[in-house]
Parts: structure tokens; sequence; C-alpha cells
């Protein structure tokens, strides 16, 4: 049985909150040492020596409120900015991240990498490169959560959330599910293991599954008949869906809106919710013909089929389609 | 201590008050047909207000009230826009950066 | 029991020095429970306006198919029946019996024709497949789910405004009976006070419903 | 004693006898009393699932009861600790017998009403006790939808019906003191010259009557959704679970400030009357009650750091939390200045107001680290955040109401208790509350995750440690249910004012007549105020 009193730095981000910590630490050490100390030493030293006594009452003093007032406030407006900072650098994944998806559902983890690969409760990740999860849920919320990379992000059914890392060590890490969800909440644990980059290399050719994520959204593409409609030749009544992730659409209220991986999810499951300006809201909702897995299928399909531009063209994609 | 003084309107005030609600009752309904855009909302919303300010000062004499009453008043609309407001700080700024 | 500390004055308890402490502390109380009450409603408010926010197509679509004319003509119903509360509460202070009576009687019906509208209205969902549940049917983009979203919350601060409706209407008849014994005088008319505020409340309540439920989302596309 | 019986004065204790006269009584002491049986009983049930969750945390592998059982004990122990022992704890049981004394009126301003909470609150109890006894509820005390609305088959509805009801009784205890305070005080009693506790529960009623309508509406819906399959909060019609969180939470964060406010306002109490000398800065105390129940509206969105919220908001609730950390702070400043050269007595209130104050801080400098968004992604649904509440509402709310109780328990009940058991048994307190939660701090930072039932092997050493803090800690809060009842019979006759305390409280007989007080008092003094309670001034130190 192994025994620790301080938990792994094992991601990037992990030296960064444990300093913040100390920090906090220290902060709170010295102010319950200080009010230790002064209720210790005052109810010695004035201590009751006879009934009788009657000490002089003070009634206070502004100077000292004021003190006591604004060197916490001081203190606390650091932590806040500190702690914000790490939260935000936490929340917000580098744009080269390797992406995997995740979905959770009572009682367990199911992950895809790009390639391909199926893993449950298990996730295989090279050391050294930012990884980004794009996360739902099928049933109740859940909650991704690595304590050696100090990171947690709950999965909420009905839309993505995210979170991402970069690996510093190699090694095998705990996951647990921090959300409670059901009978097995505490079961729905696993395993993150980081691997130097060729050993993952290797692991992504071990036993692969033949196709990669993308392929099988092609088929599902096929299979559900969204070729039907979305033809990459430009014609048909629908949005040619070529080059569309990353990019701004325009929508027919006239917002606009990126198209990311939430984006096109509420596209398949709730095409009414953003129709894209110039178009008809035609499209059928696949809530209910489709799961969460072959909607991020169809995700990784739909990235494929255009270069990532990130910033994207500020037109979007409203022009080309048929007007 | 300030006591609530009593103080008896006349039925002449009060039907005056009656009579600018049903108006203005007739009037958001009549409104709703128009297309305003975003305004719709905003002028819906001022009318009701309006008749509020008609009942809750006429009708329920918070005019000859005490300070204190009104204060309640406010209170409570305040703590009622705390819940919106912070509630919407989440739901309006979903899209804007990461998660 | 100890002997009461107090002259027995009229309808005085024994917790107060004077009537006026007394009306003082219950016009308080009201107001303090009314302000509960906004923020039980507010509650559901909220989740209307977060709703509202994230689906306004939707939520226009379903609110159209509520009847404006309906809706309006009990916003009135409603208006009318605060005018004669509002007057019961002034016969009370005058001290006329049988004008408070009359009153409360005509506030009562009032209500009652309020609530029957409203069932009525109920109703009409019930026929157009519009409750919430299994047998929720809507046609058109994404009114099937999200619709429901919307008829929820419209039953659900619809059916609370009601059940305030109905208590009020408890009230009421309690009022009237108190009258009947001869209850209240120009001295002391508190409850007839108290309830008449509790009803302009719910009454203000669906000054907003009205227009958030039926009327804002109107003009269409 | 002598057989003066006809000499026996009249009390709110023996003005009437039989069950009758107690379930009817309108008095605002009895009704304390009232409640005092019932927390005290739920108290010991939440502590029985309290047991039972460290018995089995014991071994890692959940040996002792299966995952289901382990699910409802922390769930009922959550729901009863919060909603049926604490929140009612001190402003339904010493609020209710001592605001009035405090400021010189016969009663609250409605007694009926207050009666009426009462039953409110036990029948919300039966519902819960209905709920338990029937299978059990194992939602988390939270309620997170979709879970509670479509997944669990337990007795959500019978439980959330329960809190509905009792949070009425809430409500109507907070709407009771701000008439009271408002209307009732004598003359003379002017607000700067209340007690603190009188502001701390002032305070805590605006948090009741502005937060629990909240609660009370968003149960409903969750029960509509639960009942009639409708959706409000379910992501399958669109709905968005994280809007439940945030209505739960607005009632709920500020509802922590029900727990502690009162607790609070009985050490403000106890710090006075046991160091002799008025409160340092009474202004800043008193305010800083009320702007901890109006901040504390502000902060509930940092429950949802992690939960989907977006990153402004996420932002906003970590900013604005610091700011009801500084009234906090003033507290505990002006209560160890109020020590400096006064007269310090320590008597069993004053040790409690001494682990109040220590360990308080503790919990609400944690407080701190939770607020803290980077620190709060690693810890949050982690054992840290249990200690950290535990230290607030054990290590905080529960000394301050043992302190209170201790220090009023000559008033209620006109009998001292032994004070050398008292003693012992703060003493067994604070050292269990220590070993029992201390550790757990540690656990969170390594990645334990709360509501678990298995765990990692690695965790059990530290688990183990708190399962031994959880006994002795048994034993501590076993030994005033003992001694305080022995102490009704055989305990010393305690006198008007054992303390020489300055509340008006203390100038009245122990226990008070029906009406409190044979004449309305006339103040004429601040607070606090001791020349007139012993003897000469001195030079102390
Ligand atoms: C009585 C109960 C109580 C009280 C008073 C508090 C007080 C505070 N709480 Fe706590 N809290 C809970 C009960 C309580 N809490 C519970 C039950 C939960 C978990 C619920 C659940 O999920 O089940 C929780 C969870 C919780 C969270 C969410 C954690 C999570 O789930 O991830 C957060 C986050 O900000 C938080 C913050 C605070 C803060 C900032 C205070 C502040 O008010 C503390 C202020 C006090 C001080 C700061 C100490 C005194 C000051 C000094 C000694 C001076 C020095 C000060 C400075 C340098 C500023 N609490
Ligand atoms: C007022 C609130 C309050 C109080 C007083 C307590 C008191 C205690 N609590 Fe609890 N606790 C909560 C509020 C409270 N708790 C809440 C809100 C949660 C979160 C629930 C959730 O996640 O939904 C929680 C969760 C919680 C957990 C985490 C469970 C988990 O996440 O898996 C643990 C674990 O140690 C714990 C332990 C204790 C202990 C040891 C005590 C002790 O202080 C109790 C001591 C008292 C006694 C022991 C009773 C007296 C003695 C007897 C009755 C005799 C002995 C008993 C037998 C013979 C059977 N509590
Ligand atoms: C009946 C025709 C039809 C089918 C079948 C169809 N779509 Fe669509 N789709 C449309 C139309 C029309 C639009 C544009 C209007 C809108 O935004 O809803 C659209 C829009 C989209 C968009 C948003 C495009 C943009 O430019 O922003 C995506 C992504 C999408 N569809 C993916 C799919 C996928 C994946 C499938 C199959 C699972 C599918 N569609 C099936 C008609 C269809
Ligand atoms: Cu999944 Cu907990
Ligand atoms: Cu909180």
């Amino acid at each position: 049985m192994s025994f620790r009193l301080f938990p792994v730095e094992a991601s990037s981000i992990s030296a960064e909150v444990d300093q913040l910590l100390f920090f906090l630490l220290a902060v709170a050490a010295f102010f319950t040492v200080v009010i230790f100390a002064a209720i210790l030493f005052f109810a010695i030293r004035y201590r009751r020596r006879s009934d009788n006594e009657l000490p002089r009452p003070i009634h206070g003093s502004i100077p000292l409120e004021i003190v006591w007032s604004v060197i916490p406030f001081g203190l606390s407006m650091v932590m806040f900015t500190w702690g914000a900072s790490v939260f935000f650098r936490e929340r917000r994944p580098p744009d080269n991240a390797l992406p995997i998806y995740v979905v959770a559902k009572q009682w367990m983890w199911k992950l895809q990498h790009p390639e391909g690969q199926r893993e449950i409760n298990e996730l295989h990740i090279p050391v050294g490169r930012p990884v980004k999860l794009t996360m739902t849920s099928e049933d109740v919320i859940h909650s991704f959560f690595v304590p050696a990379f100090r990171t947690k992000q709950d999965v909420v059914p009905g839309r993505y959330t995210t979170t991402w890392f970069t690996a510093i060590k190699p090694g095998k890490y705990h996951l647990f599910c921090a959300e409670y969800c059901g009978n097995n909440h505490s079961g729905m644990g696993g395993w993150i293991y980081v691997m130097e980059p060729q050993d993952y290399e290797a692991w992504l050719s071990g036993g692969t599954p033949g196709a990669t994520l993308a392929e099988n959204g092609q088929k599902l593409f096929e299979n559900l008949a969204c070729a039907n409609c979305h033809k990459s030749d430009g014609t048909g009544r629908c949005p040619d869906l070529t080059g569309l992730f990353g990019k701004d659409v325009k929508l027919a209220d006239g917002s606009t809106v990126k198209a990311d991986e939430g984006y096109i999810r509420e596209s398949i499951l709730r095409p009414e919710a953003k129709i894209v300006a110039g178009y008809q809201p035609s499209m059928p909702t696949f809530q209910g013909l489709v799961t969460e897995e072959g909607v991020l299928q169809l995700i990784e399909y739909v990235k494929s089929l255009g270069p990532n531009p990130g910033a994207g063209q500020a037109e979007g994609l409203a022009a080309p389609g048929s007007r | 201590m300030t006591t609530e003084t009593e103080h008896v309107d006349s039925v002449k005030t009060y039907a005056v008050v009656w009579i600018a609600l049903l108006i203005l009752t007739a009037l958001t309904t009549g409104v709703a047909y128009i297309d305003l855009g975003p305004f719709s909302v905003v002028v819906a919303l001022t009318i009701a207000v309006c008749k509020m300010l008609l009942v809750a000062l006429f009708f329920m004499h918070v005019r000859h009230s005490t300070k204190l009453t009104k204060l309640v008043v406010l209170g409570g609309l305040l703590w009622l826009a705390i819940l919106l407001s912070l509630t919407m700080a989440d739901f309006a700024t979903r899209s804007w950066i990461g998660a | 029991m100890v002997s009461e500390p107090h002259v027995e004055s009229l309808a005085l308890r024994e917790q107060f020095n004077s009537a006026e402490q007394q009306k003082d502390a219950s016009s308080l109380g009201m107001w303090v429970f009314l302000i509960t009450e906004v923020m039980f409603f507010g509650g559901a408010f909220a989740a209307y306006t977060v709703y509202r926010s994230i689906y306004p197509g939707v939520f226009g679509a379903a609110s159209r198919t509520l009847n404006t004319t309906i809706g309006a003509l009990n916003t009135a119903v409603l208006l009318c029946s605060s005018f004669t509360m509002v007057l019961a509460v002034r016969a009370g202070q005058l001290g006329r019996r049988k004008q408070i009576m009359a009153f409360l009687v005509l506030t009562l019906i009032l209500g009652m024709v309020f609530l029957g509208v409203k069932g009525y209205e109920w109703n009409e969902k019930y026929v157009e497949h519009h409750i919430p549940g299994p047998s929720f049917q809507m046609e058109g983009p994404g009114l099937q789910d999200h619709a429901q979203l919307f008829f929820s919350l419209y039953f659900a601060m619809t059916g609370l405004h009601a059940m305030h409706m109905l208590v009020g209407a408890g009230l009421l008849s309690w009022l009237l009976y108190q009258t009947w014994r001869g209850k209240f005088s120009a001295a002391y008319y508190t409850p007839i006070d108290m309830v008449g505020l509790y009803w302009h409340f719910v009454d203000i309540i669906w000054i907003f419903l009205f227009p958030l439920l039926y009327l804002i989302d109107r003009h269409g596309h | 004693m002598t057989t003066a019986v006809a000499e026996e004065r009249e009390t709110y204790l023996n003005a009437g006898h039989g069950v009758k006269s107690w379930l009817l009584t309108k008095d605002h002491k009895r009704i304390g009393l009232l409640y005092l049986f019932t927390i005290t009983f739920f108290f010991f049930i939440g502590g029985v699932f309290a047991t039972l969750i460290r018995l089995e945390l014991l071994s890692p592998h959940g040996n002792l009861v299966s995952s289901e059982t382990y699910n409802k004990l922390f769930t009922m122990h959550g729901v009863v600790m919060v909603f049926f022992f604490l929140i009612p704890s001190i402003p339904a049981t010493l609020g209710n017998f001592f605001l009035p004394l405090m400021i010189g009126a016969r009663d609250l301003a409605f007694p009926r009403i207050n009666l009426l909470s009462w039953y409110l609150l036990v029948i919300g109890g039966l519902f819960a006790i209905f709920a338990m006894v029937a299978g059990g509820v194992d939602t988390g005390w939270t309620f997170y939808t979709p879970y509670s609305t479509s997944y669990s088959n337990t007795w959500v509805i019978a439980t959330a019906l329960g809190i509905f009801v009792a949070g009425f009784s809430s409500i109507l205890t907070g709407l009771n003191f701000i008439v009271t305070v408002h209307r009732m005080r004598c003359p003379g009693m002017t607000w700067f010259r209340m007690p603190l506790f009188v502001w701390a529960h002032y305070a805590t009623a605006l948090i009741q009557v502005l937060g629990t309508p909240v609660l009370a509406v968003t149960l409903v819906l969750v029960l509509c959704e639960r009942m009639f399959h409708i959706g409000i909060f379910d992501p399958a019609l669109g709905g968005d679970p994280v809007l439940f969180q945030h209505l739960f939470w607005f009632y709920s964060h500020p509802a922590v400030y029900i727990m502690i406010l009162p607790a609070m306002g009985v050490i403000s109490e106890l710090v006075s009357t046991f160091s002799r000398k008025a409160i340092f800065g009474y202004g800043f105390v008193a305010f800083s009650s009320v702007a901890i129940a109006v901040l504390g509206f502000l902060v509930w969105g940092h429950h949802l750091f992690v939960s989907g919220q977006s990153l402004f908001a996420g932002m906003v609730f970590s900013f604005l939390s610091y700011f009801v950390a500084i009234p906090s702070a003033i507290k505990v400043f002006n209560w160890t200045a109020t020590l400096y050269k006064g007269s310090i007595s320590y008597a069993t209130p004053m040790l409690y107001a001494f682990g109040f104050i220590g360990l308080f801080t503790i919990g609400g400098l944690t407080g701190l680290f939770v607020a803290c968004l980077g620190i709060d992604v690693h810890v949050t649904d982690t054992y840290f955040v249990v200690a950290h509440f535990h230290y607030i509402m054990v290590g905080g709310a529960i000394m301050g109401y043992l302190g209170g109780l201790h220090y009023w328990w000559p008033k209620i009940t006109g009998r001292m208790y032994p004070e050398g058991w008292a003693k012992l048994s703060a003493l067994v307190i604070f050292l269990g509350f220590n070993l029992t939660f201390f550790p757990q701090f540690m656990l969170g930072y390594l990645g334990m995750p709360r509501r678990y039932h298995v765990y990692p092997d690695e965790f059990q050493v530290l688990h183990v440690l708190s399962t031994a803090g959880a006994s002795v800690l048994a034993v501590g809060y076993l030994m005033p249910l003992i001694y305080f009842m022995w102490s009704l019979k055989y305990g010393a006759i305690a006198g008007r004012n054992p303390w020489k305390a300055t509340g008006l409280e203390w100038q009245t007989d122990s226990p008070p007549p029906v009406h409190n007080f044979d004449e309305i008092p006339i103040v004429t003094r601040e607070a606090y105020d001791y020349s007139g309670t012993v003897g000469q001034e001195v030079q102390v130190g």
C-alpha cells in the first residue's frame, strides 16, 4: 500500500496549481497562527483573577478596523487574480491539441482517438503533447477528474464540455468520476497511461481497428443519408460542409456562430436551433437515430472535410450555397 | 416608529386607476401585433411595470405607506434582479470564450 | 394561565401594547410575506428567462398558439377583481359592513370567472396535445422537443398562479364569513386589508405572466 | 430544599401541564423547547448516518454496506443535518427563546405562526422520515438533475416534499423575527442598543425570507418533472441541468449563512460576557452580519466552477466570493480584540467560543481556497470540500450552538450543568473534531473524490484516522446529552444571572415567567455595559 501526503505533479499545470496552493497555505497559516496565538495569549494574560473584577471597556478603533479589512481584502484580490489566471489557462486548449472524444455514461468512460482506437475506462496519451477532451454524457452529469493533472470538468448531457492538459511525466494515473452519478459512482474510474511518444505510436499502431474516427463518420454520413442533401459539389439545397469546421457561420437571424464541435452536434441533433442564412429549416433531427459516439464520429468526419483554418474567413459559409 | 397613516382614498381615484389598468391591458395586447423587433419585449415589460406600479401604489396603498414598507418592496425587486441578472451572467456568456 | 395583563380591547393580542403596534406588525408581516412570494415566482421567471434566451424561436412559435383575446379578457377580469377588492378594503376602512360583503362577493365571483377561463384554456391545451409529456405533439422545426419546455413553464407558472388564486378565494370566503359575523369595523379591519394586499399581489404576478407568455412573440416571423 | 411550595413562582414551565399545554402553546419559550427536542432528535439521526459513513470508509473495498446503501447514507446524512438540524438549530431554539427576551418583548409578533412553523418542521420531518424508512433517497443533498428527476429510483418525491414543507417553517421563523425586531422592541431599545445576537438573527431572517422561496419553487419544478414527466431541466428536451444548479445554489449558498450567522451572534454574546467587556467594534460586528447576508446572495456560482458554467460567470462569482470573506474577517478580529484587557473566564461556554473562533477561522480560510478558481478545479467534489464545510458547520456552527446552549441553559431550566463534565466534553469535541476532519483536507488535495463508497488503497490511512476521530467526536456529543438531563433534576439552582451578564434576558427570573417580564423593561444603556452587573471598575492585567 503506497501512502503519500502530496499528489504527483504530472501535468504542465500541476506545478502552477501547487504554487498557488502554497501561497494560499501561507496566508491561511499566517492568519491561523496570529489568531490562535492572540487568543491564547489574551486568555492567559487577562484571565479572570477575582470574580468581581471589571475591566475598562474599549469600544473599538476605526483605524484598526480599516487595517484588518483592507489587508485581507488585498490578499484575497491576489488570490482571485492568480487563481483566475491559472483557471484561464486551464480552460483554454491550445490550437494544436490532440483531440480525444469522451462519452460518459453510468458508469463508464468511453474514449475515442481520432485514429480510431476506442478505449473504455483507460486513456493512453503521449507525454509532452497537449490533449483536448471533448466530452458529453449519455445520461446524468459525470465529471472527468485526474488528480495528478489537477484538472476536472463536469460532463453534462445534452452538450459538450471540454478540458485539456499536457502530461509531463510518463506513468499511470487515476481517472475518477467526481460528480455523483448514482449507484456505481465510486466505481466509475480508470487509468490514464502517459507514454513516451514512440511508445504511444507503437500503442496506436498495435491492434488498431481498421477505420479512423473520420472514416467511421463518413460511413455514418452515408448510412444516415446525410450525403443525399449535403452534396460535396455544392448542389442541392443544403450548405456544403467542406471546410466548415472552425469557420464563422452566418445565421438566418443575423447572428454569427463559430462552427465548433458544439455547433455541429447541435446541427445534427437540433437542426432547427440555428438555421444557416439562406437556407430553409428542412434538415430533420437525428436525435435518437445516432448515438453520442456516432455524433462525435460525424463531427470528426466534418472536420476532415476541410483544412482547419483556425480563424476562418470572415464571410463564413452563407454565400456558397444556392441562393 | 412611524405608523401607517389611515388614509381613505376616494372611489374616483380607484376607478381612474382601474380604467387606466384596463386601457394599458388593451394597449399591450394591441402593440403585440405590431412588429417592433426586439423592442416588443421592452414595450410589453414597460407596460407591465406601469401596471404593477399602479396596482402597488394605489390599490396596495404603497403611496401612503411607511418608508419601511417601501424599502421592503424595493428590496424584493432588487433581489429578483440579482437572481435574474447573475443567472443570465452565465447563460448570456456561454459562447464567449472557452467552455 | 396568568390573568391577561392587558385590557381586552378589540382583538388586541397579548404580545402587543397597542392596536396600532399590532396593525403595523401585521402589515409589515404581510409585506415580508409578499416578498417571499416574489422570490418564489422569481425562480420560475428565471427559468423562463433562461430558456427564452436559448430558444427564442421555439418560444415564439409556442407562444403564438395561445389565445391572446382570451388572455387579454381574462387579464381584464382579474384587474376588475382587484378594483372590487380595493373597494372592499375601502368599505372596511369606513366600517360599512354591507358594502364589504357586496364587494367581497364580487371579487370572489370575478376570481372564479378567471379560474374558469383558465380551466377552459388548459382544456384547449389538452385537446391540442400541448400538455408536455408523452402525448405532446407539435408540428414544426424543434417544436416537438423544445416547445415542451415552454409548455412546462406555462403550466407550472399559470398553475402556481391559479393555486394562489384558490388560496385567495378561500381567504375571501373566510373574510365573508367573518364580516357576516360582524367582526370588522372601522376600528378593526386588518384582515380585509391583508387579504387585499395578497389579492393584488397575485394580480401583479398575472400582469407579468400575461405579456411574457402570450404577447411578446406575437408578431411572429 | 425548603418546602415553600406556596412560594414557588409561576414560570413558563409550570404555567400549564400536560401534553396539550405544550402542543398548543403559543409561548415562544415553550416553542423553542419543542424545537430543541426536534432538532436534537434529528441531530442524532444524522449522527447515526455519519457513524455508518465513517465505519464504511474504514476499508477501501466497501465491505460494510452496498454502494446503494452508502449513497443513501450520505444523502440522508446531508439532508437531515442541513435541513432538519442545522438550519433550524440556533434560530428556532435559542433565537426563538431569547430574541424576544433580549429586546424586552412579551413574545414574538406572531405566536400562532411561530407554533405553525414548528408543526411545519415536524410535518416536513415526517415526510423525510417516511422516505428514510420506506427505503431512503440517494441523490445527494444537492438533488442535481437529471439524476434526481429521471434516474434515481428512490424516494426523491417524499424527501423533496419534506424539505419543501420544512422550508416554509424556516420562512415563517424568519418573517416572525423580522417583524418582531422592527415592531416589538421595548422602550429605549434602539437598533444600536440591541445585542449582537439579535442583529445576527435579523440578518439570518433576511436570508430565510429572501432565499428559501427560490428553493421551494425549484423543488416544485423538480417534483413536477419527476411526477408528470414534463421537461424543465431535462437535457433530452433541450433543458439545461446547470439551470437547476443555479436555482439550487441561489438558496443553498446563502443558506450556509443561515447556519453560521446565528452562531456568530452567540459567539458575540459569549465573548463579551466571559471577558466582561463590551464587544470591540460593536457597529462593525453588527453591520458585518447584514453585509454577510446581503453579499452572500451574490456568490452562489462558486459551486459551479467546473459545472459547465461560462468562464466569465466563474470569474465573476469567484471575485464576489472574496467580498463575503471580509465581513467574516472583521468579526473574527473584533472578537479577538475584545479579549484584549478583558477579564477572561474559562467557563464552558467560553471554551466553546474559543473553539468556534479557531475552527471557523480554519474553515473560512479554506473557503478562500475553494473560492479560488485555479484551486477549486482540483479540489471541488473531493474531501477538501467536505473538510471545508464540516470545519464551518460542525467546528463552527455546532460549537456555537453548544456554547449558546450551555450559556443559556441556566436561564432556560433554572439549573446549572456540571461544569467539570462540560469542560471535558468541550475538550473531547474539539480534539475529536480535528482528528476527524483535518485528515480530510489532505485526502481532498490528494484527489479523493467525495461520495465514494470504494476508494483506492492509498487513501486508507487518512480515512482510518478520520474514523478514529469520529468515534471520539461521538463520545463528545453524547456527554452533554447525559449531563444536561442530569442537571434538570440535580443541577444547582442558577439564579437570575449566574454569569453576571448584561442582556435583558438575565434581568428576569430563571426560568422566565410566561410573559417574560413582570414589567416591560426600559433600556437606557448600550448593550454590554457591565458597570451595573459587577462591582468596581478595575484595571486588569
Ligand atoms: C455554515 C456553512 C458554510 C460557511 C459559513 C461557508 C463559508 C464560505 N464558503 Fe463554503 N461551503 C459550505 C458551507 C459553508 N461555507 C458547504 C456545505 C459547501 C459544500 C456544499 C456541497 O457541495 O455539498 C461549501 C462549499 C463551498 C464552495 C464550493 C466548493 C466546491 O464545491 O468546489 C466554495 C467556493 O468558493 C465555498 C466558499 C466559501 C467561502 C469563501 C466562505 C466564506 O464565507 C468564509 C469567510 C471566512 C473567513 C475568510 C475566515 C475568517 C477570516 C480571517 C481569519 C481573516 C483572513 C481573511 C482573508 C485573508 C480574506 N464553500
Ligand atoms: C450540519 C451539518 C453536518 C454535520 C453536523 C455533520 C456531521 C458529521 N459528518 Fe457530515 N456532511 C454534511 C453535513 C454535516 N455533517 C453534508 C451536507 C454532507 C454532504 C452530503 C452529500 O454529499 O450529499 C456531509 C457528508 C459527510 C461525509 C462525506 C461522505 C461522502 O462524501 O462520501 C462524511 C465522511 O466522513 C461526513 C462525516 C461526518 C461526521 C463524522 C460528522 C460528525 O460530526 C457527527 C458526529 C455525531 C454523532 C456521531 C452522533 C452522536 C453519537 C451517536 C448517535 C451515538 C453513536 C452512534 C451509534 C451507536 C450508531 N459527512
Ligand atoms: C433533408 C436534408 C438534410 C439531411 C438528410 C441532412 N441535412 Fe444537414 N442541413 C440541411 C439543411 C437544409 C441545412 C441548412 C439549414 C440549417 O442550418 O438547418 C443543413 C445544415 C447542416 C449543418 C450546418 C452547416 C453549416 O453550414 O453551418 C451541418 C453540420 C449538417 N447539416 C450536418 C448534417 C449531417 C451530419 C447529416 C446526417 C446525419 C445531415 N446534415 C443530414 C439538410 C439536411
Ligand atoms: Cu459518473 Cu460519478
Ligand atoms: Cu457557497
